[in-house]
């Protein structure tokens, strides 16, 4: 039996679609051994998903087409066979699983679990249906999924996000196959969910001595599974090794670039993040050349002449396809890692107080279906108050769900709380009529939590724009209009040239910057940042964050920061409020909260978020939460955190706790927390 | 709805009595020539049409598929024959007193109604009391009789308020349909309008509405054995399925069949039958009386010069072929026919010298409506189109179902096109359109001119004490409503089209009218 | 640097048109002749008055029922009218009642359905009240009898075929209304101020319009399907005027000895339907900025 | 669930009355008038007085919508036909069932044919037999259905002596005469929800066969056979079954062209000459009863949304 599990080499995929040939996977080679667990990494749209459909010869075709290379699993070569053969089919699944990036849109949502479960037992053995369906049960088991025998009978959209994914879990081990492909198989759920998901794939294959192949550019995920990792970029492995290597001593400027974006916990708010600058390549226009060569700040004239880089080793099992040596002679350019931006002292109590909520209470009635039947009652916020000063950003954490965006919409007029007061600028704004809110429109600007939903897709850059710079009432000629446009553009750094583009023509992190541009237009004194960069990759994501400090810095708006991702809102903020299930559960300064997190549900938020730093992770001790998030429906009695809260006292069970005053400004709402 | 209508005129006493004899013994004879006849079988009929209204006889508009249901289960006092004049049916014969102002009928013996019940004097004094009572056409044909008396068990006598010779017309039709009273008075009216009880070869036994009909044939029925099983109509409401029914063998013949399917049936190797005795006439009528002041038809030039305009030969012909008679007055063919009447014939150059007399010499604009009938329409369409070579320019409005009749009964401007079905009586047929004091939606009730000098004709040829007289004043009549006043513009005389095929013998379909046939001697030679 | 800004935006509207026109014709040949048939049809009904040989209303009445000859390409009709030339204006006639009908109640029907998909309370339960009202009637009974109470010339045919149609729209515009009103761009809209009927217009309606250009183009064919059912049950445009559908349904009678006299207009009807539906799925793809090259 | 049921019934109640009472305000704006047709040309002024005075036409518009429906639901009765004196309701009674032995099974054909054509299409799209049925399904889209009809007539009846040329057999009197004649009028009635659900039933699969799921399960080796049946076409079909709703409405569209050049005893035959005659009563109660059908069809369809879609079944408790 050969060491190697699976080993792809030089594997060429391409897309023949109108603009050209897209290469999206041009010459990967890369291999997998027993037992052993790889990342591949890399920006969004560098051919990861499509290598490994390739090797499942998933790739739809037409367009795409597997051009050469060679795929060996298991002593077979899988090219050989026609992508609809049984021979295929029988590796699909029982050889090979696959986890998807989406868990939502992954199963069937018109089967319930269980048909999905054992429709695949039953393709790969030869048990009976009713064999298969108590093989299903003890796979639903295995996952940790409770009551697995009703969870069977149950449809998809029944579960939670973590319990899909879950699911795709127990289907890939339920077909035992001997290697588990997870193409960014949490990125769709928040921390904590994400911790518990990860924990529980690792264990799997580390029980039934499975291979695993992880796609993320989530770079802390690799930091903590990985033993090996693969950088791609444009469609071609640029380095490889250990994790340990290519975390601490990186090779490939891109590599480098990567770990540079990502924010950590520990850093202070004022500190730059340094992104990758320029765009992705595209791959239908690759150039002969290096294709980081546009972005790397090492380059040099061996690069511009030279055709692109092989791999070569440049230690053990340490591969880098880079003509120069970065760690010897490249220090030059954009140089240190952290480039710092101008300190500003705490903002904490300097302006005069622009916002203040007290009481807040959102409650949707939930009507159920297409039949509009009363089902209940939806907490989404929950009584919460806080205040924010002139100039300063406030955070809002929480997992998904917990009423962050439902805040936000209230300080904004879009929905009408049910309780409680909005006071801005000393006026009460919360439950007015749109036409006294008027007034306010401009001032009050959101970002939304998805750039692209939040965009028209039928409108050009210039006209979204102009849309909200007419917004004012003020008439302005056709080149006011259009310098202002310029201006906008230019604020958020995007090429003018782009002001024709549709939507759907910008990259993520374009789209988002339109968005902040948008908010911008109107000269707004709040804006909403709603997850500005939930969906972004780290590269992106650093831009877009330095985005948000520059223009506080030069225009001095406000921001209300939510997020899910401590450690960029910890970037970002002065101060900051944690929220679980529509209640706010710690409120401190941004320093203070990373450094003492009180609350045992900010303790495990802090833990869950996987870091890159690659000795401090190993290090680290995490508190994985049990149990899911309990559903706004039908809250816990008490404290809303208790049922997985490991210091739960009886109190906590009958008294929903209140915010007290913890110390230096640091509220908490706990029962425990203040011994 | 282009029902005929009637009223006066007068039949001789002479004439009347021999041709009834004469009839007697050639309807006896027939019977026995037929005696190399196969008996059974069902007759299968194919119409267009259901019912127009109920098949109580009281109630049948006049309509022309009312008569071919009535084929097989009514029979009426007088009936129609080749010469366009009437023998005696349910009757034995009959005569007539114009100064004592009545008629005497002798009731035929022997007849029994399909419940077993005989006709007799009584039987026929119910049913025109009846009819007299309840008939759509009683103001029309009947309104001279003051009282129907029983004189003995098989005589009739009618006696009038004034002279009318048209009454043995009248009743060769619905108002001679003769029902069983017995059946009536037992069953009720409401029943009895889906269960006709008359006296001919056929009961009706099922009746599947807008499908078919079946009519099965009597035991007792009093002109001698009836050789068919049965007889069903079958209903075709598209007119290419039944030719193809034709040609298929699944019927067995068509009933009025539009010229095309004629034509298509004939090419076939079909045999079409057309009447002796024409059925349908076409009028183009005017707007005469103009009593808005507006309407160019006014003016008698114009009339004239529509009339100059048209190509009748030509028309007819692209319209109904064959089948079709040029016509410039009622009663072509008859011995009514009147060689004073000049009629107009094709010169579009008169026609615009006489527009350009009256007034108009770059024409008008004008509406020209009709019915929904394929004949009707392409006849319009054609005429429209001749009317513009003069400068004419018609609006057609082509109507169907109630519209039209809405629109005829309201017709107030321009011209219709209008046909209609023919009462054996040519006399009895002009007088019903033409003369003054007319009630009821009679054609272009309040739009014809309605001269003195045309009432006088007509009153006189109905009152007429001789034939002579009658055909003199009904070409008198004639001339003045076309040459003289032009109010309609007779353009045809066609007959109704039934496609039969060779193997059924002596239906009597397509002979002589189309108001009846024999199916009592009927048979299939296959 | 302005003048540069504002050729910019020029050159890529232009691009973008471009675009636009490259998808549409890249669809493959079908949508080219697709479009050469409309744009054929159309113009014919545009130029009938020059390019028909004869007079559609003349007739020769000693000519009818020609086979097609050198004198008449497409033969003679029942009264020796040329067909050639009543197909030409047929088209006219057809593709005005079609244009006209579907544009009359896509105007209404989008109108209505914007606002019973905006505005709430009685106005709202009126609207769909009647749609639904009108929806559970059989669509060709209902324009029947439309078409009975407004009599038989071309306008108020049209009309009736066009008040058919209009239940259809209201329904689906409302549809989108309803969904589309969720996005978060008509929210984002409504946070820069703008005024809910601007945002109907800008926003919505071309929102709104992939699934409206393909209603419009099914229903443009359903008009003449319509028109000539109608005329086959007798309720059709009258004469001498010539559609498409009373052709057929007046050749119908004559389909044994003359079938070709139904069958060009039959054809005609067909090849103008087909091409409708394919230039419309067209125009939904060009008029979808998405569909334009992605990044 | 009951709830729900019996909400959407009172709806359809109320729907029903509106109906009735638009069609009853259609009918009055009709020109014509029925009494001159029932008694013909020569009827004097009199005797159409009276004819109207006993159908009660000559009472207020709402007095007579007001005896008309209340007859209708306290004794289930229609009226008479003003033409022929016939129970309308016996009318109805027995054409109904006709109109529905031919229309449910085109419908029904139609639905299935259209499903697979569209699966075919979907299945082999790009290929020459996605366009070719393409084409087909384009082409009867547009195809005039009376033409279609006798073509099939001349063709398949009257040369190839393979169908009968016309005519109606119930399938509870004779189910074989019924099959041999109602073949062809089923085929022309599907042909026309074929085509419109081929294309929809495609665009649908196409929409679905990209979707994460489909790869999933191709991704676990399932079968190409049971991936299209069972992981993509139950989800395509939601979808489709809205259109097939709205189709429901049309089974009577198609009959009135059909009925007529079948001679088919049915309910849109009827309203059409009741149309065309003023006949009120006939075409009132048709229309009423008609809607009836339809609006208990989408009932029927609104719940079998529930039996596909396990997210309706659910909230429907
Ligand atoms: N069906 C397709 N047609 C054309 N191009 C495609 C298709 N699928 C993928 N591509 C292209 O192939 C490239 C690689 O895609 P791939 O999905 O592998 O990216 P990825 O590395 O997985 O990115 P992400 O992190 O966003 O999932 C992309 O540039 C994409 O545009
Ligand atoms: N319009 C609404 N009707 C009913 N429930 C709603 C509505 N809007 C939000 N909710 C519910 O309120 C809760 C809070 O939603 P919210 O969008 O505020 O969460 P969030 O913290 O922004 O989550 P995420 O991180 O996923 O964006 C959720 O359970 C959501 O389902
Ligand atoms: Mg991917
Ligand atoms: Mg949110």
């Amino acid at each position: 039996m050969p060491e190697k599990l699976l080993e792809v080499n030089h594997l060429r995929t391409s897309f023949f679609t109108a603009e050209g040939e897209v290469k999206s996977v041009s010459d990967v080679s890369y291999y997998v051994n027993r037992g052993e667990v790889i990342a591949i990494v890399g920006e969004s749209g560098c051919g990861k998903s499509v290598t490994q459909m390739s090797v499942m010869q998933l790739v739809q075709t037409p367009p795409g087409r597997i051009i050469g290379g060679e795929v060996m699993f298991d002593g077979k070569s899988l090219l050989e066979y026609d992508a609809k053969s049984k021979e295929m089919r029988a590796i699909r699944g029982a050889g090979i699983s696959m986890i998807f990036q989406e868990p939502m849109t992954s199963l069937n949502p018109v089967l319930t679990v269980g048909e999905q479960l054992s429709d695949v037992i039953c393709t790969h053995s030869h048990l009976s249906k009713k064999e298969a369906w108590k093989k299903g049960i003890e796979a639903l088991a295995a996952v940790g999924i409770p009551e697995p025998e009703a969870r069977m009978r149950c449809y998809p959209f029944e579960m939670s996000g973590g319990m899909r994914q879950r699911v795709m879990i127990a289907i890939s081990v339920a077909c035992d196959s001997k290697l588990i492909i997870a193409d960014e198989p949490t990125t769709a759920l928040d921390v904590t969910t994400q911790a518990q998901v990860m924990d529980l794939l690792i264990d799997m294959v580390h029980k039934y001595n499975k291979s695993l192949i992880i796609i993320t550019h989530n770079l802390g995920l690799v930091t903590r599974y990985a033993q090996r990792v693969y950088v791609m970029y444009a469609g071609k492995i640029v380095e490889s090794g250990t994790t340990e290597k290519i975390l601490t001593h990186p090779e490939h400027p891109y590599t480098l670039g990567l770990l540079k974006s990502v924010p950590r916990l520990q850093d202070d708010k004022d500190e730059e993040l340094v992104p990758i600058m320029g765009a992705p390549p595209v791959l239908s226009k690759l150039p002969q050349e290096c294709a980081f060569l546009p972005r790397c700040v090492y380059a040099c004239d061996t690069c511009r002449k030279e055709k692109c880089p092989e791999l070569r080793q440049v230690g053990d099992g340490h591969f880098v396809a880079c003509h120069i040596n970065v760690r010897e002679n490249g220090t030059g350019a954009a140089g240190t890692p952290k480039a710092s931006g101008t300190v500003r002292e705490d903002a904490g109590e300097k302006g005069e107080i622009l916002l203040k909520i007290e009481g807040l209470k959102m409650h949707f009635p939930v009507t159920k279906g297409v039949f509009g039947v009363h089902a209940g009652t939806v907490k989404a916020v929950d009584d919460i108050s806080f205040t924010i000063r002139k100039g300063e950003t406030f955070g809002l954490v929480g997992e998904s769900g917990c009423g962050k965006t439902t805040t936000g919409k209230c300080i904004l007029g879009i929905n009408q709380p049910t309780d409680g007061s909005i006071y801005y600028k000393g006026r009460q704004i919360a439950g007015i009529s749109a036409r006294e809110f008027a007034p306010y429109r401009r001032e009050i600007q959101l970002i939304f939590q998805d750039p692209y939903s939040s965009l028209d897709p039928r409108n050009s850059v210039y006209s979204i724009l102009r849309e909200a710079i007419i917004c004012d009432g003020v008439s302005k000629t056709q080149k006011e209009i259009s310098d202002r446009i310029h201006e906008l553009l230019r604020i958020v750094d995007l090429d003018p040239g782009m002001s024709q583009r549709f939507p759907h023509e910008m990259s993520g992190g374009q789209r988002q910057r339109l968005g902040i541009a948008r908010a911008l237009a109107c000269n707004p004194e709040v804006i909403v940042c709603d997850e500005p960069v939930s969906a972004l990759d780290v590269s992106i994501q650093a831009q877009i964050i330095n985005l948000f400090k520059k223009i506080q810095r030069e225009l001095g708006i406000t921001y209300l920061f939510v997020a899910h991702d401590l450690a960029v809102v910890r970037h970002i903020s002065d101060n900051i409020g944690v929220m679980y299930l529509g209640h706010l559960v710690e409120v401190t300064k941004s320093s203070d909260l990373y450094a003492n997190p009180i609350h045992p549900y900010t303790q495990a938020l802090l833990s869950a978020v996987p870091i890159t730093d690659y000795y401090e992770e190993q290090k680290r001790e995490r508190i994985i939460l049990q149990g899911e998030v309990p559903s706004p429906m039908n809250m816990p009695k008490g404290c809303p955190f208790h049922p997985r809260c490991a210091y739960a006292t009886e109190q906590c069970r009958k008294e929903v706790p209140r915010l007290r005053e913890a110390g230096g400004g640091h509220l908490v709402a706990c029962h425990c927390a203040v011994h | 709805g282009c029902g005929g209508s009637g009223s006066g005129s007068k039949g001789q006493e002479g004439t009347a009595a021999a041709v009834s004899g004469e009839s007697a013994e050639s309807a006896a004879g027939q019977m026995e020539a037929a005696s190399d006849a196969k008996a059974g079988g069902t007759l299968k009929i194919g119409v267009n049409t259901e019912c127009v209204h109920t098949m109580l006889s009281f109630d049948l508009t006049g309509a022309g598929v009312d008569y071919y249901y009535s084929w097989p289960v009514y029979e009426s006092l007088f009936k129609p024959n080749a010469e366009g004049t009437v023998d005696p049916w349910l009757l034995e014969d009959y005569s007539y007193d114009p100064e004592a102002l009545t008629y005497t009928f002798h009731v035929r013996k022997g007849v029994t109604f399909s419940d077993g019940t005989v006709l007799d004097a009584e039987a026929v004094k119910w049913n025109l009391d009846h009819y007299l009572e309840v008939g759509a056409k009683v103001e029309a044909l009947l309104s001279s009789i003051e009282s129907v008396e029983v004189v003995d068990e098989y005589t009739v006598q009618l006696n009038l308020n004034k002279w009318s010779s048209i009454l043995p017309y009248a009743f060769s039709r619905e108002c001679g349909y003769m029902f069983s009273p017995d059946f009536f008075e037992k069953n009720g009216e409401e029943y009895c309008k889906e269960h006709p009880c008359g006296t001919g070869p056929f009961e009706l036994t099922s009746w599947d509405y807008d499908v078919s009909k079946t009519f099965t044939k009597r035991d007792d029925y009093w002109g001698g054995d009836v050789k068919l099983d049965s007889v069903e109509y079958i209903i075709y409401k598209d007119a290419l399925v039944s030719s193809a029914a034709l040609q298929s063998g699944e019927i067995d013949a068509i009933l009025a069949l539009n010229a095309e399917s004629a034509d298509a049936l004939k090419a076939y190797g079909y045999d079409i039958k057309t009447c002796s005795v024409k059925s349908h006439s076409y009028l183009l009528c005017f707007n005469s009386l103009n009593k808005t002041g507006d309407d160019p038809t006014g003016d008698l030039k114009v009339r004239q010069a529509i009339c100059h305009a048209i190509d009748t030969d030509a028309l007819v012909q692209a319209v109904w072929g064959d089948y079709g008679d040029v016509r410039n007055q009622f009663g072509v063919g008859t011995h009514y026919y009147s060689e004073d009447v000049k009629g107009y014939d094709y010169d579009p150059e008169k026609a615009k010298e006489l527009l350009a007399e009256a007034g108009y010499p770059d024409g008008f604009e004008i509406s020209l409506k009709t019915e929904e009938t394929s004949a009707l329409k392409n006849a319009a369409t054609i005429i429209q189109s001749y009317l513009a070579e003069v400068g004419i320019k018609v609006n057609l409005s082509i109507l169907s179902g109630a519209d039209a009749n809405t629109a005829e009964a309201g017709w107030g401007e321009g011209m219709w096109l209008h046909g209609s079905s023919v009462y054996v009586s040519v006399p009895m047929q002009m007088a019903s359109m033409f003369r003054q004091n007319l009630t009821g939606h009679v054609l272009g009730i309040n739009n014809l001119l309605r001269p003195d000098d045309v009432e006088a004709a007509l009153a006189t040829s109905v009152m007429a004490a001789d034939e002579d007289e009658a055909v003199k004043t009904v070409g008198e009549a004639n001339r003045l409503l076309t040459d003289e006043y032009c109010i309609v513009y007779n353009l045809a005389e066609v007959a109704t089209l039934f496609a039969v095929n060779d193997y059924v013998k002596d239906s009597g379909i397509g002979e002589v009218f189309y108001s009846v046939a024999d199916l009592g001697n009927a048979w299939l030679d296959k | 640097m302005d003048n540069d800004f504002a050729k910019l935006q020029r050159e890529t509207r232009k691009r973008n048109r471009k675009q636009a026109l490259g998808i549409f014709f890249g669809r493959g040949i079908i949508v080219k002749l697709c479009t050469v048939v409309v744009v054929g049809f159309i113009f014919m009904a545009v130029f009938a008055d020059w390019i028909t040989p004869y007079d559609p209303a003349a007739q020769n009445l000693v000519e009818k029922l020609q086979t097609p000859s050198a004198a008449h390409w497409l033969g003679t009709d029942f009264l020796g009218r040329d067909v050639l030339s009543r197909v030409i204006y047929g088209g006219r006639v057809s593709m005005y009642v079609s244009l006209l009908s579907g544009s009359f109640a896509a105007v209404i029907g989008i109108g209505l359905g914007l606002v019973a998909g905006y505005v709430t309370g009685m106005v709202r339960r009126v609207i769909m009240g009647m749609t639904d009202i009108i929806l559970s009637i059989p669509g060709m009974v209902f324009t029947l009898i439309i078409a009975a109470i407004m009599g038989t010339g071309v306008m108020s045919l049209t009309l009736a075929i066009g008040i058919g149609m209009i239940p259809t729209y209201i329904r689906m515009v409302n549809g989108l209304v309803l969904s589309l009103k969720e996005n978060d761009y008509i929210v984002a809209s409504k946070l820069v101020g703008r005024p809910e009927s601007k945002i109907l217009l800008k926003h919505l309606l071309p929102n709104a319009f992939p699934s409206l250009i393909v209603l419009y183009t099914i229903n443009l064919g359903n008009a003449i399907m319509t028109e000539s059912s109608l005329s086959y049950l007798g309720v059709g445009i009258n004469p001498p005027t010539a559609t498409w559908g009373n052709m057929v349904s007046d050749a119908y009678a004559y389909l044994l000895q003359a079938p070709w006299l139904a069958m060009i207009p039959g054809i005609c009807i067909i090849i103008l339907i087909i091409s409708f539906n394919v230039v419309g799925d067209g125009l939904r793809d060009a008029l979808d900025p998405r569909l334009r090259g992605k990044l | 669930m009951i709830k729900y049921v019996g909400k959407k019934i009172a709806t359809a109640a109320v729907l029903i009355l509106l109906v009735s009472f638009l069609v009853f305000i259609l009918m009055q704006r009709l020109p014509g008038d029925p009494a001159t047709i029932a008694l013909g040309d020569a009827a004097s002024a009199e005797a159409i007085q009276d004819y109207r005075n006993s159908y009660g036409l000559n009472d207020p518009v709402l007095v007579q919508y007001w005896n008309w429906i209340t007859n209708i639901f306290l004794r289930w009765n229609f009226g008479k036909s003003i033409l022929n004196a016939r129970d309308v309701t016996t009318y109805i009674n027995e054409r109904l069932p006709n109109t529905i032995s031919i229309g449910l099974p085109g419908l029904v054909f139609g639905v299935l044919a259209g499903i697979i054509v569209g699966i075919i299409s979907a299945v082999k799209r790009g290929t020459w037999i996605d366009q070719g049925l393409t084409l087909i399904v384009n082409f009867f889209l547009g195809a005039p259905r009376f033409l279609v009809a006798i073509f099939g007539v001349i063709i398949l009846g009257l040369q190839m002596h393979l169908i009968p040329l016309q005519g109606y057999t119930a399938p509870w009197v004779d189910f074989g005469e019924y099959v041999h004649k109602a073949f062809w009028p089923v085929v022309v009635n599907a042909i026309y929800t074929t085509a419109i659900l081929a294309r929809q039933t495609r665009s649908n699969m196409l929409e679905v066969i990209n979707q994460d799921y489909v790869r999933t399960a191709r991704a676990n080796g399932l079968s190409e056979h049971k991936i299209i049946f069972k992981y993509t076409l139950k989800n395509a079909l939601i979808p489709v079954i809205t259109i097939i709703g709205l189709q429901m409405r049309n089974i009577v569209a198609g009959a009135v062209i059909i009925e007529n050049v079948f001679n088919i005893p049915g309910i849109g035959q009827m309203l059409v000459s009741g149309i065309q005659q003023r006949d009120y009563f006939i075409v009132q109660g048709c229309v009423l009863i008609i809607s009836m059908v339809t609006v208990f069809c989408n009932l029927f369809v609104d719940i079998a949304y529930g039996f596909i879609d396990p997210r309706v079944r659910k909230s429907m408790g």
